[in-house]
């Protein structure tokens, strides 16, 4: 699938060159002393690209977030460098865009050691990164810290907050208080229940964000909440859970937790008999593949929240391509199904562009002040910059059915919130 | 005949001394930040070395006192706005407090068994961590202390870290507490009969190692600016450290300077090969330790007769 | 009371599935004093075996064992005659960096050939439960442990009863007197590989089954095996049945008194408690 | 009764890595004969030992056993061609039971065939050894650990057993008794080897004695030739 290794345009310094110029550096101690340390736009003159860092979980338990990235990556790239790249005002000339990706494997240690490489090794001109909090929070903080403009998506607003305030990094997803919660408690009014609602939350990012928040609202909103706590990754026997919320005659799951962990715990519910009218399920069912790995029916009637789909009626500000070309595109070329973060993986590279384009020049500050100002139409959706430097995508609900052309086909179901985003379904009881 | 390479060794540890700690000056961000992984590996392998090179006391469990470290120093800093330098001494102090508990249980194991304890002392930590609403369950946190030290200042910590690892353990080893470890090594016998004194100068070894590993770890994550509980209390720390200190050369003093070397500078050039880079590491790791089983200093000590203070068991055992 | 006898009981029926995941990595240390820290994701490898002759062949996962169980012998003799039996020696911390490095080199291929997705071995029995009065069993927990004590009792036949099985522990007390017996210890070791690998198969189609798997859950698994095992002594069969239970228990009981988040995290404690008291394990002998 | 040699050894040199340890050594081993080397401690007795049953590997010279090359050949094929060896130290498989040494003996193919039968004869030889059967062989006492390891090495059906410092440790009841059943075994026509200390009983007992000094082989002859004053005199390289 990702032959074409993206890595073979990206100018990078090789071993040996290394080598060449650390003895060169060392060489020449005294004259180096004199010379500020970091090489900003002093060395624009003669730079013949712009270089984007891309760190990318590639490996590790988020591998399957990361998963188009190859693809999507190459796409963007061509189509901005198609007509020459950008504008930079002080050479007078275009100059194209180069990426440079390298692996986080799912570890935010490794993922701040290879933004600090890039930063400083690779000398970056912006950091493009996604894909949840561990990725994201320790990227956005390094970023900070050397002042380097950098634009992260699709990981929840409230984990990444924690760490701001930000100057540097800028931030684009949905927020789990004011997106999750009334596409959540929106699809639970779409059936008729007793409004009791049992909780499955992860110890983890999400699960502690989104089990604080709906504990805050969930009560207000005449929801009884029964919580038996959070737990770590690899539970192997759910029944507690499952044992209490039987006990007390629960109607709705509300989860967020990873694929293994679900397809292990809804198993269990099955073999338990427990069987709520209404499951929502955060995170752990986004992937089409987690639906097939469920077995059997499962997967059926799950609902889950949608941040992006072929029917978002968005398009492309680089190209015009819909948001269902756009996954057309990756059906054609990868025989797979379209996942949610694939319309988040080449709207980072619409945002790029544009505040490249906007900025003409390599200067870092000039650059982030180009990023504070956005205000573009993606294919994800409106993406414009507030005050604490984020922006919230549209959110709507979705539930997941038999499909005809693949397996397991997941239907809008909900867009209160979003009516412009078009229905493709109704809420059914499972 | 062991004078020579003596003083040539003294010469080189100088040199790189002098380098290391002129770097800010000379070098660039990037070498600057290869220098800071560096000590920091250094540090944390020198421990895993002393332990198990020397001590005879097979950890797996070091990311016990990494996590631990890390978020006492994270928290002390950020939520009580202590001085980031006596965050990172906290660090430390409440990594031997944690080593003074584990001690309890695991010091009555032995071999594998030690192995093991340890690491499921970093499980259960990892796990309690993960479950604690003070540190925001699985969450992480930011680092964010009242003086965000720069990039140099991160830097000469680590420097110092590196040191006084590497101090800490020439003056263990050059001490009585080392002549009984060493002897030890050498011969099983004299363990049963030094019972006691064993058992405390190896339980001191565990104290030094916990506290200089916390706070390193301390350090670390001042520069990694972000903790969290999954990947900080994960067995990769540990696995990294076997690495270095058995390619380095286990049981010799440069053996973890030279492992870290190669690890750094191996994963900075391996991260371009992004998702085939750990595939990569795992592979050269084998291919080493088969050409050669001691090590890259255990192996040269070996051909050269290049021997320092670290005297390793040269006499294997003959049947017949 | 009543409330208490589902843990109870999912806890033994749990326990026997601990067990078959550790034997593989108790017998391998019994015998060449090996800890195989590859031990879970070479289990992991055998799930996405089965997965794959389930997926592509269309037969039940208990059918797929007649291929996936010789794959896996032959894998577990070619690691130990080629890799691990070039390292073996006095010295405990080569075959240790061997076996991370198998198992780094095993996430990523996984990762490489079977994507990082998160799958699951669906078969009829998957969510069926026999149901007595209150109590649920569920069919495949109980399948987990009949075929877990199938599998104790004929390892332990092979090796008290069969030629192979008394010259592999001969040679685990003494190699040197081994080989004067005419034994061909690496040939003998990598044997002994190929059976824990065996079981290391049995156990990745029972856990393919019963839980999920993507290609880092190895790791998991291999501390699972180590409370089992270190409970129970290291080498020892019938320690691992106990240890697996034992274990077991304490997870689900800890879960049941505290809350589920505490879960694994008692489990691990109730074994440090007994490493205190005992530390050889219940069943282990002093060396 | 000496007649066709069953082993011939021509001239080997053993090396531990730098370590000289058998120097140009020579001997010729008749069928039937009980044959004694003697040596102080370091003499290189136990290295012929476990040259001739393949553990070590000669740097130059040939050993030949019923008329094939066997040096090198490595300890578990040896003991196929019918070289069974009784180790210093006894070495009985501590955690396996009395009976399961005994099978563990008859690894070889060529042992394989008559496994009740041997264990019969052994138990015959030595009946502790069936009373104990099912005991762990770490539980036994050190004369029936050396019966057993006897037993164990006979199982193979060697031609040539080599019996490495059998008496060491033992009470002389107990050396006394082993050394009858050898005598026994021995009238069926098997040749022995016997590395001992003890001059004395080694020249009482044996057809044929070498008497060995820093990995050489300083005297021999037959048994009832040497003077003990003379084998005294080569032990100690006077």
């Amino acid at each position: 699938m990702d032959k074409k290794k993206v890595k073979k345009n990206v100018g990078t310094m090789n071993r040996r060159e290394f080598v060449k110029k650390t003895a060169i550096t060392a060489g020449s101690v005294y004259a180096a002393s004199t010379l500020p340390s970091f090489i900003g736009s002093a060395q624009a003159a003669d730079r013949d690209h712009i270089l984007i860092g891309r760190p990318n979980p590639s490996t590790g338990p988020l591998a399957a977030f990361g998963e188009g990235t190859p693809w999507a990556d190459e796409i963007a790239v061509n189509e901005i460098n198609k007509a020459g790249g950008i504008m930079i005002k002080k050479l007078g000339k275009k100059l194209p865009i180069k990426i440079k990706t390298v692996d986080t494997q799912s570890n935010p240690t490794k993922a701040a050691e290879v933004a600090s490489q890039l930063i400083l090794k690779d000398k970056v001109d912006l950091m493009l990164f996604y894909h949840t909090p561990d990725t994201v929070n320790p990227i956005s903080s390094i970023c900070e810290r050397f002042k380097v403009p950098a634009i992260s998506l699709d990981s929840p607003l409230e984990p990444w907050l924690e760490g701001g305030p930000y100057k540097w990094a800028f931030h684009a997803f949905w927020s789990v208080e004011k997106d999750i919660v009334p596409v959540y408690t929106g699809i639970w009014d779409q059936i008729e229940t007793n409004k009791k609602v049992g909780i499955l939350m992860a110890n983890d990012p999400d699960g502690v964000a989104w089990s604080e928040v709906f504990k805050e609202v969930g009560a207000e909103k005449g929801y009884e909440l029964f919580d038996k706590g959070r737990f770590p990754y690899g539970l192997q026997d759910f029944s507690p859970f499952i044992n209490d919320w039987k006990e007390n005659n629960v109607e709705i799951l509300l989860a967020n937790l990873i694929p293994p962990d679900f397809i292990t715990a809804w198993r269990q519910c099955q073999r338990l008999g427990f069987k709520p009218k209404v499951a929502t399920v955060g995170k752990a069912i986004l992937f089409p593949s987690v639906a097939e790995a469920l077995g059997g029916d499962l997967a059926k009637g799950l609902s889950t929240e949608v941040w992006w789909s072929p029917h978002h009626p968005f398009k492309s500000s680089m190209s015009g391509v819909t948001a269902q070309q756009f996954c057309d595109r990756w059906t054609q070329d990868t025989g797979k199904v379209w996942t949610q973060p694939l319309g988040f993986k080449y709207a980072g590279y619409e945002l790029a562009f544009d505040v490249l384009t906007r900025a003409a020049s390599l200067d870092k500050e000039e650059i982030r002040e180009a990023i504070a100002q956005t205000e573009l139409e993606t294919i994800v959706g409106k993406i414009k910059f507030n005050d604490q430097n984020y922006s919230r995508t549209p959110l709507v609900g979705g539930q997941w059915n038999k499909g005809e052309k693949w397996p397991w086909e997941i239907k809008i179901t909900y867009n209160d919130p979003y009516p412009n985003i078009p229905k493709t379904g109704e809420t059914f009881s499972m | 005949m062991i004078r020579e390479p003596f003083k040539y060794r003294w010469l080189v540890l100088g040199a790189l001394f002098i380098l290391l700690a002129t770097l800010p000056v000379w070098g660039s961000d990037y070498m600057l930040l290869l220098g800071l992984l560096f000590c920091l590996y250094a540090a944390l392998s020198q421990m895993w070395n002393l332990l198990t090179g020397y001590s005879g006391l097979l950890s797996l469990g070091q990311q016990a006192f990494i996590g631990f470290g890390g978020y006492t120093m994270a928290v002390t800093t950020s939520y009580y706005n202590i001085n980031i330098w006596l965050s990172i001494l906290a660090g430390g102090v409440t990594s031997v407090l944690l080593a003074l508990f584990m001690s309890l249980f695991i010091f009555r194991m032995s071999g594998i068994f030690f192995a093991i304890g340890t690491w499921i002392f970093a499980e259960i930590l990892m796990l309690w961590f993960s479950n604690w609403e003070y540190v925001k369950y699985g969450t992480g946190l930011f680092v964010k202390p009242p003086n965000p030290p720069s990039m140099t200042m991160i830097y000469y910590a680590a420097l110092t870290m590196g040191v006084a690892a590497l101090a800490t353990v020439y003056l263990i080893l050059r001490s009585k507490i080392g002549l009984g470890l060493m002897a030890m090594r050498d011969n099983e016998a004299v363990s049963s009969s030094m019972g006691v004194e064993i058992f405390r100068s190896k339980l001191f070894c565990f104290l030094v190692a916990a506290f200089i590993t916390g706070t390193t770890a301390g350090v670390l994550y001042v520069f990694q600016i972000f903790i969290q509980p999954y990947k900080a209390f994960a067995i990769d720390w540990t696995v990294s450290l076997v690495f270095i200190v058995i390619i380095g050369g286990i049981g010799t003093i440069e053996g973890p300077i030279v492992g870290s070397l190669i690890f750094v500078l191996l994963s900075q050039y391996l991260s371009e090969y992004g998702h085939i880079s750990l595939l990569l590491l795992g592979i050269i790791a084998i291919i080493i330790i088969l050409v050669a089983p001691k090590g890259i200093m255990g192996t040269l000590q070996e051909k050269t007769g290049f021997e320092l203070l670290s005297p390793r068991r040269l006499f294997s055992e003959e049947p017949g | 009371m009543e409330a208490l006898m589902q843990p109870v009981i999912n806890g033994i029926l749990l326990g026997g599935l601990y067990a078959v995941i550790a034997l593989g990595l108790t017998t391998m240390f019994g015998i060449v004093k090996l800890v195989n820290l590859a031990h879970g994701d070479l289990m992991i490898l055998s799930s996405y075996l089965s997965l794959a002759l389930v997926t592509y062949l269309g037969i039940n996962p208990f059918v797929s064992l007649i291929f996936v169980v010789p794959i896996m012998f032959v894998v577990g003799f070619a690691l130990q005659k080629y890799l691990l039996n070039r390292v073996l020696g006095k010295e405990m911390e080569p075959p240790l960096l061997v076996a991370f490095g198998v198992s780094i080199i095993l996430q990523n291929l996984l990762l490489l050939v079977f994507t990082p997705d998160a799958k699951g071995i669906m078969t009829v029995i998957s969510v069926k439960t026999i149901q007595l009065g209150n109590i649920h069993l569920p069919v495949l927990y109980l399948a987990d442990f009949v075929i877990g004590c199938l599998v104790i009792f004929f390892l332990r036949l092979f090796y008290n009863k069969s030629f192979l099985g008394r010259a592999i522990r001969a040679a685990s007390d003494d190699v040197g007197a081994a080989r004067l017996m005419g034994i061909d210890t690496s040939n003998i070791f990598a044997i002994a590989m190929g059976i824990a690998m065996i079981t290391a198969a049995i156990a990745g189609v029972l856990v393919g089954m019963t839980f999920t798997f993507y290609p880092h859950t190895g790791p998991q698994y291999l501390i699972i095996s180590f409370g089992v095992i270190i409970i129970g002594g290291l080498g020892s069969m019938r320690g691992a049945f106990v240890g697996g239970i034992i274990l077991a228990e304490a997870q689900l009981l800890g879960a049941h008194f505290t809350g589920p988040g505490y879960q694994l995290l008692i489990g691990y404690a109730v074994l440090l408690i007994i490493l205190a008291i005992r530390p050889q394990g219940l069943f282990g002998q002093a060396h | 009764m000496s007649s066709a040699p069953i082993l011939k050894i021509d001239q080997i040199d053993v090396f531990y890595g730098d370590f000289h340890a058998l120097w140009d050594v020579s001997l010729t081993i008749s069928k039937g004969d009980i044959v004694s080397i003697i040596g102080a401690n370091g003499a290189g007795k136990s290295t012929l030992m476990y040259t001739i049953a393949g553990q070590h590997v000669p740097a130059n010279g040939t050993i030949e056993f019923m008329g094939d090359r066997i040096d090198g050949m490595g300890p578990h094929l040896s003991v196929g061609k019918g070289i069974a060896l009784v180790p210093e130290g006894r070495r009985v498989f501590p955690r396996l039971t009395v009976y399961d040494n005994l099978i563990i003996g008859a690894y070889t193919p060529r042992a394989r065939a008559n496994i009740d039968e041997n264990i019969k004869k052994i138990h015959d030889l030595f009946p502790i050894l069936a009373e104990r059967g099912n005991q762990r062989s770490i539980t036994l006492s050190g004369g029936e650990q050396q019966m057993l390891a006897i037993g164990r090495a006979l199982m193979s059906e060697p031609e040539l057993l080599l019996c490495d410092e059998i008496s060491l440790g033992l009470a002389p009841v107990v050396i006394k008794s082993i050394y009858k059943q050898l005598e026994v075994i021995s009238q069926e026509g098997l040749t022995i080897v016997l590395v001992e200390q003890d001059v004395k009983r080694s020249l009482r007992f044996a057809d044929y004695a070498y008497v060995m000094l820093e990995g050489k082989i300083a005297l021999q002859g037959k048994a009832v030739e040497l003077g003990e004053d003379q084998v005294k005199k080569a032990y100690f390289g006077m």
